[in-house]
C-alpha cells in the first residue's frame, strides 16, 4: 500500500510548550486508523497541523504527491481531507439540509448536489431533522450533522476527532457501523476514548503521549501494552471519556 | 540644538496627550474587553465639569484634578448599572450601545449648555528653553501623565485591588475565588476608567477648548491607540502612544498637522496588519 | 405637455449660461401673500456660532425696526431663521427650503465662503435673491448675489502695509483650509511682496484643528517679524490660547483679517488677546454719532441679551438688510429682477458703519475700513480709510457688461 | 422551486410593486422640496442596504461604509465635471468605490483581520479619506477640470442628464424615480445573490468561518466579493446623494458611518428590508427632531440606539414579524 498522508518530524511549539514533537505518521489509502492518548497528548493540535489550521513550527506534511506543509485549510480540504472537529463546528444559523448542501455543492452542480445531500442525510439517519436549524439541536445530533457535512464533501481522508462524544449508546453503535461503511470508500482516522468503540472498528492504533507517538501497532497489541496501560488506560480509563462529554 | 530639543519636547507632549486621552479607555478595554465608544463624551463631561466648577468659584486645580474625575466616575457607575452590565460578553453590542450613549450625551449637553465653544486659559505661564518658549502647562501635562501612569502601575502591581484586577483580567472566576463578585470588580473598573477619562478631559480643556462635540475629535484616536496597543493596559497604552505620537509629531513637523494625523492613522493600519492582536498581543505578553 | 414644459425649461437653462439644472418653480404665490418672507441662514450652533449669533441678532433687530416703522410696501416682513449648525450640507438643505418651500423674497446668510458657495448655485437655480454680508476673499461675479462685506483690496491692502511698516518685513501666514483662507493668503502674499517683504511660510488648517503645538514651534524656528492669522471658527481660537500659553504673544506680534469677526477678543483674556491688530469695515468701538445712536437703540431693545458686535459681520448684516429694503422701496416690488435693477442704480445706505454704496458692476460695496488693536478685550481704532472701493472684484468682474457671468475669480499670482 | 418563489422572487415582485407605487404617487403629490428630500432618503436607503448585505449576511462589521459612499459621490462629481456628460460618470461612481473595496478587502481578508480589528481599520481608512479630502482646498488638488475644493466640497456637482445627451438634464422628479429604481435593483441583486450558491456560502462563512474553510471554501474570496458588492452599492448611493445635495467631505464623516450602522441594527440585522425601513424611519425622525427647538436630534438618535441594543437586539423588523407570527399561532 502507498502512503496517502505522511508526516515527518512534524513539530508544533507554542512559546516554550511543545504540543506536537517530531511526529512521523503514515496513513495508507483506504486505511482505518485509531488515534488514542490522554488529554493534552497533542492529538487535536496534530490534526490542526494536518488540516492547515496551524502552521507547523517544523517538519512536513505530505498528502499523496503534494507537500502541503503550511497550506491554507481550504486548499488542503480541496485535496480531499475532511475533518470533524472535537467541538462540533457547524453552521448554527442554517438548517441541517442547507449545511449538508453547502458541503455537497463544493463538489457537484446544483442538481447532483441535492441528490447527494438527500443520500447523505439518509445514510447518517438525520432526514427527520433536515429542516431544523442546527443551532437548536442536541449535542449528539450536532455531531451527526457535522459528520454529514464532512461526508457530503466526499473527502478521500476523513478525520474524526471524538465522533461519539455526547451520543447515546444507540447513536454510538450507528456511528461505528457508519464508520466501517465509510471506510469502504475513504481512508479514516478516528480519535476516541471509548475502548469498546475502538475494539469494534480499529485495525491499527497509534498512541500519542506528551506530543509524541508512543507506540503504533495492531489494536490487540496496543491495548495490551503495559506502557500504554500505564500512561493512559490504567490511570484514567473512564474519566477521560466522561470529561470529554462534559466539554 | 534648541530646535532638536523643542522637537523632542513636542514629541513627548504628543505621546503624553495620546496616553492621557487613551488611558481610561485602555483600563476598561483591558479589564473588561468592553470598548466604550462614549469615551470621548466622558472626556467632554470632564472638561465641562471643570469649567462649571471653576465658574462657581472652585479653585482651578481642584476642579481639574478632583471635581472632573469624581463627577465622571459617578456618571460611569450609572452607565455601568444601566447599560454595560446587561451586555457583558457581547462586545459588538456594547460598542453599539455606548455609541448610542455617546450621541445621547452630546445631545443632552448641547440642550443644557448650548453648542458653543468655551474654554479657559492654561495656567502656569511659559518657560524659555534656549531661544524657544514653551507653555509651562504642557510641561506639567507631560509630568502629570508620567505620574498618572506610574500610579496606575503601582496600584495594579502592589495593591490587593490590583491583584484582584489582574486576576479578573486573566480569568473572571478568579475574582470569585478571592471572594469578590466579578460584577463588583467590573463596576469599580468602569468607574475608575471613567474617572481617568474625566480627568483627561479636564486636563486637555485649556489647550483644546470645550464644546459638546469635542469628544469626537478624540475617540477615534483613543480607540485606535488602545486597539493598536493590545490588551495590556499600561504596556499597550505606552507603546502605542509612543509610536503613534512620534509618527504624528514628525509628520506635523515635516509636512502639515493634517499629514501628521494621516501618518498616525496609516501607522496604526500598518501595525494592525502586521500585528493583528495589537502590539502587546505579540510583544510584552502578559505585562500590565 | 410634460415634454413642452421640459424643453422650454431646457432652452431657458442653456440661455442662462452655466446654471446647473433646470428648475421647476412654483412661483407667483408670494406676490399675493400679506407678508414678505425673508430667510436668514446663519450658524447658531457649532464651531461657527461665534460669528452666527451676533449676525442673527442684528438681522432680527433690523427686521423689527423696519416693521415698527411700517414695514415694506405696506406689508410686514416675516423673518425665518435657520440654523445650519456649522454643517455645510445643512446650508444646501435650508437654501433649497428657503427657495422652494418658503419662497423667500431674499435670503441673507452664509458665514464662511464655503457656505456661500454651497448656497449660491442653489439660490441662483431657484431664482432667489441672495445677500452675503460677510467680509470675504472677493471675486464672486454673479448677478443673483450681493456681497457687501469688505474684501482683500479693502482690508488686506491696508492691514499688511500698516503692520509691515510697524513691525518688520518677514511674515508667517496661518490660514483656515478652505477657499477663504487659500485665496486670502494669496492676497497677503501679493501685498507682502509688493511691500518688499517676504512670506516665510504659509500653513493651512482644517476648521476642526485644535492642536497648534507643532506649528507654534515651527514659527519659533522661522523667526518671523509678524504672524498673519486668517484662522476661522471656534476651534481655531485654540491657536491664540496656545500661542499666549507659550508666551509667544510677548515675542512676535499678530495681525489678522478674521480676529474679532467672531468676538474672539471677548473669548480670550486680556493677557492673551492684547496687541493683536485687525482690519474691518466696522468695529463696535467706532466713535461716530450714527454708531452710538444705533448701539443705544440696540441695547434698549435687547437689554442683557444684546451680543457684543465685534467686527463687521454683524453690522454688515444690518446694513445688508437695510440696503435690500432700500432696493425694494425703490423698485416698489419684491420681484427679484426689479430689486436687482434698483440696487444696480447705485443705492447707498448710511448706517452705523458709515456709508455703504452698492457697486453696480460687481454687486459689491464701497465702504469705510478701519485698522484696530485689541486692548483689554476691546478694539481701539488706530486708522480709518474712508470709502474704499471693492477694487479686487472690480478688476475682474463687470456684471453690467456680462450679466450672465457666474463664477468666482481668484487672484492670479 | 416553490421555496425559491417564496423566499426570492416573491419579495422581489413585492418590492417592484412598492417601487412602482412610490414612483407613481410621490412625484405627483410631494412638493419639490419634499421630493428632493425623499431622493436623499432613497439614496441613504441604498447605503443602508449595502451594509445590511455586508454586515447582516456577510458578517463583516464595516465601520467605514461611508468611505465608499463618499468615493462614489466624489467620483461622480469629478467625472461629470470633466466629461461634461454624466453618462460615463455613473458607472465610474460604482466602479471606483468597488475597486477601492476590492483593494481594502484584499488587504483585510487576505491578512486574516477580523472582528473589532477590522472595524478599527475600516474606521481609520474612512478617517484618513475624510482628513485628506478635507485638506484639498488648495488649487493643486484639481483632477482634470474639477477642483476637489477641500472643506467646501464641490457645490457645482452637475445633475444627471439623459444618457448621451449632455444638454438634457434630468428634473428632480426624474432623479427621484431613478433613485427608487436604483434601490429596487440593489434589493433584487442582493436577493438573487443570497439565493445563489455563492450567497449561501457567504452566509455559511458568517455562521462558521472555520467550518466553511474546512469544507474547502476559500472564505477570504467570498468575503472579498460580498464586501466589493457592498462597496459598489454604497458608491451608487453616493452618486444619487451627490445629485440631490452635493459632495463634500462630510460624506466621509464618522457620523455617517455611525448612522448607517444604527439604521441596520434598528431595522434588523440579517434582513434586507429592515435596514431600508429603519433608515427611512430614522431619517424622518431626525429631520423632525431637527425642527424641534427643545430636543436635540443627537439625543433622540442616541437613545434609540441604546434602547434598540438593549431591548430589541434583533431589530425592528424581525421583532415585529416575530410578534405577528406569535399572534398567528395563538
Amino acid at each position: 500500500m502507498s502512503a496517502m498522508l505522511e508526516t515527518s518530524g512534524l513539530t508544533m511549539r507554542f512559546g516554550g510548550v511543545v504540543a506536537v514533537d517530531r511526529v512521523d505518521v503514515k496513513i495508507h489509502e483506504g486505511e482505518l486508523r485509531c488515534l488514542i492518548g490522554p488529554n493534552g497528548a497533542g492529538k487535536s493540535t496534530f490534526f490542526k497541523c494536518l488540516t492547515g489550521q496551524y502552521k507547523p513550527t517544523s517538519g512536513t506534511v505530505h498528502l499523496r504527491e503534494h507537500d502541503v506543509t503550511g497550506w491554507d485549510s481550504f486548499a488542503i480540504a480541496r485535496l480531499g481531507v475532511g475533518i470533524k472537529t472535537q467541538v462540533p463546528s457547524v453552521f448554527d444559523g442554517l438548517t441541517v439540509r442547507d449545511s449538508v448542501l453547502i458541503a455537497a455543492r463544493r463538489r457537484y452542480g446544483a442538481i447532483l448536489a441535492r441528490k447527494r445531500t438527500d443520500e447523505v442525510l439518509g445514510r447518517i439517519g438525520i432526514e427527520d431533522i433536515a429542516g431544523k436549524p442546527v443551532g437548536l439541536l442536541s449535542h449528539g445530533s450536532r455531531q451527526l450533522v457535522e459528520l454529514a457535512t464532512v461526508v457530503a464533501s466526499e473527502p478521500d481522508l476523513i478525520i474524526l476527532d471524538e465522533p461519539t462524544a455526547g451520543m447515546t449508546a444507540e447513536e454510538t453503535a450507528r456511528t461505528a457501523a457508519l464508520i466501517r461503511q465509510l471506510n469502504e470508500r475513504h481512508a479514516i482516522v478516528v480519535v476516541e476514548h471509548d475502548m469498546q468503540f475502538i475494539r469494534s472498528i480499529a485495525k491499527t492504533v497509534t498512541v500519542f503521549h506528551q506530543g509524541r507517538v508512543l507506540i503504533e501497532d495492531k489494536v490487540d497489541v496496543v491495548l495490551n501494552d503495559p506502557v500504554v496501560r500505564d500512561v493512559y488506560l490504567g490511570k484514567e480509563p473512564i474519566r477521560a471519556a466522561v470529561g470529554r462529554v462534559a466539554a | 540644538m534648541d530646535l532638536a530639543l523643542i522637537v523632542l519636547l513636542q514629541i513627548v507632549t504628543s505621546i503624553a496627550m495620546l496616553a492621557l486621552i487613551s488611558l481610561g479607555l485602555a483600563v476598561i478595554f483591558g479589564m473588561m474587553r468592553v470598548i466604550n465608544l462614549a469615551h470621548g463624551e466622558f472626556l467632554m463631561l470632564g472638561a465641562y465639569a471643570a469649567i462649571l466648577a471653576t465658574g462657581h468659584g472652585v479653585n482651578l486645580w481642584v476642579s481639574m484634578l478632583l471635581v472632573a474625575p469624581v463627577s465622571v466616575a459617578i456618571v460611569g457607575v450609572v452607565v455601568e448599572r444601566l447599560i454595560i452590565r446587561r451586555l457583558y460578553g457581547r462586545m459588538i453590542d456594547t460598542m453599539l450601545a455606548t455609541w448610542g450613549l455617546s450621541l445621547a450625551l452630546i445631545g443632552l449637553v448641547t440642550m443644557i449648555l448650548g453648542n458653543t465653544n468655551t474654554g479657559f486659559s492654561a495656567p502656569l505661564g511659559s518657560i524659555a528653553i534656549g531661544g524657544f518658549r514653551m507653555s509651562g502647562y504642557e510641561l506639567f501635562l507631560i509630568l502629570f501623565t508620567a505620574v498618572l501612569l506610574a500610579v496606575v502601575f503601582v496600584v495594579f502591581r502592589f495593591t490587593r485591588l490590583g491583584l484582584i484586577a489582574r486576576g479578573t483580567m486573566q480569568n473572571p472566576d478568579m475574582a470569585a475565588a478571592l471572594g469578590i463578585a466579578p460584577s463588583t470588580v467590573y463596576a469599580v473598573t468602569f468607574a475608575v476608567g471613567a474617572a481617568l477619562s474625566g480627568l483627561a478631559g479636564a486636563l486637555i480643556a485649556p489647550l483644546a477648548g470645550v464644546v459638546p462635540t469635542m469628544g469626537t475629535a478624540y475617540i477615534a484616536k483613543a480607540f485606535i491607540t488602545v486597539i493598536t496597543g493590545g490588551a495590556a493596559i499600561l504596556a499597550g497604552t505606552i507603546s502605542a502612544s509612543g509610536l503613534l505620537g512620534a509618527v504624528n509629531t514628525l509628520g506635523s513637523f515635516l509636512a502639515t498637522p493634517v499629514l501628521g494625523e494621516v501618518a498616525l492613522l496609516a501607522a496604526a493600519i500598518v501595525l494592525l496588519r502586521l500585528l493583528p492582536r495589537g502590539i502587546t498581543g505579540r510583544f510584552l505578553k502578559g505585562s500590565l | 405637455m410634460q415634454f413642452d414644459r421640459r424643453s422650454l425649461l431646457r432652452t431657458s437653462a442653456i440661455a442662462m449660461g452655466a446654471v446647473a439644472a433646470p428648475a421647476i418653480i412654483h412661483r407667483g404665490a408670494w406676490a399675493q401673500e400679506d407678508v414678505i418672507k425673508v430667510v436668514g441662514i446663519h450658524d447658531a450652533s457649532g464651531g461657527l456660532d461665534i460669528y452666527g449669533q451676533p449676525m442673527i441678532a442684528t438681522l432680527g433687530f433690523a427686521v423689527e425696526e423696519l416693521n415698527a416703522a411700517g414695514g415694506l410696501l405696506g406689508k410686514q416682513v416675516e423673518l425665518i431663521n435657520y440654523d445650519p449648525q456649522s454643517n455645510i450640507q445643512l446650508y444646501t438643505q435650508f437654501a433649497t427650503q428657503a427657495a422652494t418651500r418658503d419662497r423667500a423674497a431674499v435670503v441673507h446668510g452664509g458665514i464662511t465662503s464655503a457656505s456661500r458657495e454651497a448656497m449660491r448655485p442653489i439660490l441662483k437655480r431657484f431664482q432667489t435673491l441672495y445677500f452675503y454680508n460677510t467680509q470675504y476673499e472677493g471675486g464672486v461675479c454673479d448677478r443673483n448675489i450681493f456681497c457687501l462685506g469688505s474684501g482683500p483690496a479693502q482690508n488686506v491692502t491696508k492691514l499688511v502695509p500698516y503692520v509691515m511698516n510697524k513691525w518688520g518685513k518677514k511674515v508667517y501666514v496661518l490660514a483656515a483650509d478652505y477657499n477663504y483662507g487659500q485665496i486670502t493668503a494669496k492676497w497677503v502674499k501679493k501685498y507682502v511682496t509688493e511691500g518688499d517683504g517676504e512670506v516665510l511660510a504659509d500653513e493651512y488648517f482644517p476648521l476642526d484643528v485644535t492642536d497648534f503645538g507643532p506649528t507654534i514651534r515651527k514659527i519659533q524656528a522661522a523667526k518671523p517679524d509678524i504672524v498673519m492669522s486668517l484662522l476661522v471658527g471656534g476651534a481655531h481660537v485654540s491657536f491664540y490660547r496656545q500661542w499666549a500659553a507659550a508666551g509667544m504673544n510677548k515675542e512676535i506680534p499678530l495681525a489678522s483679517t478674521t480676529f474679532g469677526g467672531g468676538n474672539e477678543n471677548k473669548l480670550l483674556s486680556p493677557e492673551e488677546g492684547d496687541g493683536i491688530h485687525a482690519a474691518f469695515a466696522y468695529f463696535q468701538e467706532l466713535d461716530t454719532p450714527a454708531n452710538k445712536a444705533f448701539l443705544e437703540r440696540f441695547h434698549a431693545k435687547l437689554g442683557d441679551k444684546a451680543p457684543y458686535l465685534g467686527a463687521e459681520l454683524a453690522m454688515m448684516t444690518y446694513h445688508g438688510f437695510n440696503i435690500w429694503a432700500e432696493g425694494v422701496k425703490k423698485a416698489g416690488s419684491v420681484d427679484r429682477m426689479a430689486v436687482t435693477e434698483a440696487l444696480e442704480s447705485g443705492i447707498s445706505y448710511q448706517g452705523p458703519a458709515g456709508t455703504t454704496v452698492v457697486d453696480p458692476k460687481t454687486h459689491h460695496a464701497t465702504l469705510d475700513v478701519h485698522i484696530a488693536e485689541v486692548k483689554d478685550q476691546a478694539f481701539e481704532v488706530l486708522e480709518s480709510y474712508a470709502q474704499q472701493p471693492p477694487a479686487d472684484t472690480q478688476a475682474v468682474c463687470d456684471l453690467s457688461a456680462n450679466p450672465n457671468e457666474n463664477k468666482q475669480y481668484v487672484v492670479g499670482i | 422551486m416553490n421555496a425559491a418563489l417564496k423566499t426570492t422572487w416573491g419579495p422581489i415582485a413585492l418590492a417592484a410593486l412598492a417601487a412602482l407605487a412610490v414612483c407613481w404617487f410621490l412625484p405627483a403629490t410631494l412638493e419639490l422640496f419634499a421630493l428632493i428630500n425623499a431622493t436623499v432618503f432613497v439614496s441613504m436607503a441604498i447605503l443602508a442596504l449595502s451594509l445590511a448585505l455586508v454586515w447582516g449576511y456577510g458578517g463583516i462589521l464595516c465601520f467605514g461604509q461611508a468611505a465608499f459612499f463618499g468615493l462614489g459621490g466624489y467620483t461622480y462629481a469629478v467625472a461629470a465635471i470633466n466629461f461634461g456628460d454624466t453618462t460615463g460618470a455613473v458607472p465610474l461612481a460604482i466602479l471606483v468605490p468597488a475597486g477601492f473595496a476590492l483593494l481594502l478587502g484584499y488587504f483585510l481578508f487576505y491578512g486574516r483581520i477580523s472582528d473589532v480589528y477590522l472595524g478599527v481599520i475600516t474606521l481609520t481608512v474612512t478617517l484618513i479619506l475624510f482628513k485628506f479630502i478635507n485638506s484639498t482646498a488648495s488649487d493643486i488638488w484639481t483632477i482634470g477640470t474639477a477642483p476637489l475644493g477641500g472643506f467646501n466640497g464641490i457645490p457645482m456637482t452637475p445633475p444627471l442628464n439623459f444618457p448621451g445627451d449632455m444638454t438634457a438634464m434630468l428634473m428632480p422628479d426624474q432623479i427621484f424615480v431613478l433613485a427608487v429604481i436604483g434601490l429596487f435593483l440593489c434589493y433584487a441583486i442582493a436577493k438573487l445573490i443570497l439565493a445563489s450558491h455563492f450567497g449561501r456560502v457567504v452566509v455559511a462563512v458568517k455562521e462558521n468561518e472555520l467550518r466553511a474553510e474546512l469544507l474547502g471554501y476559500d472564505v477570504r474570496l467570498y468575503k472579498l466579493i460580498i464586501f466589493t458588492v457592498g462597496g459598489a452599492m454604497a458608491g451608487l448611493a453616493g452618486m444619487f446623494f451627490a445629485n440631490c445635495v452635493f459632495v463634500s467631505p462630510t460624506m466621509f464623516s464618522l457620523s455617517y458611518s455611525g448612522q448607517i450602522i444604527i439604521w441596520v441594527i434598528v431595522g434588523g440585522l440579517g434582513t434586507l428590508v429592515g435596514p431600508v425601513i429603519g433608515c427611512i424611519l430614522l431619517q424622518m425622525l431626525t429631520n423632525w427632531a431637527g425642527t424641534l427647538e427643545v430636543i436635540d436630534p443627537n439625543l433622540v438618535l442616541g437613545a434609540i440606539l441604546v434602547i434598540a441594543v438593549l431591548l430589541l437586539p434583533k431589530g425592528l423588523l424581525p421583532t415585529i414579524t416575530g410578534l405577528i407570527r406569535r399572534g398567528d399561532r395563538s
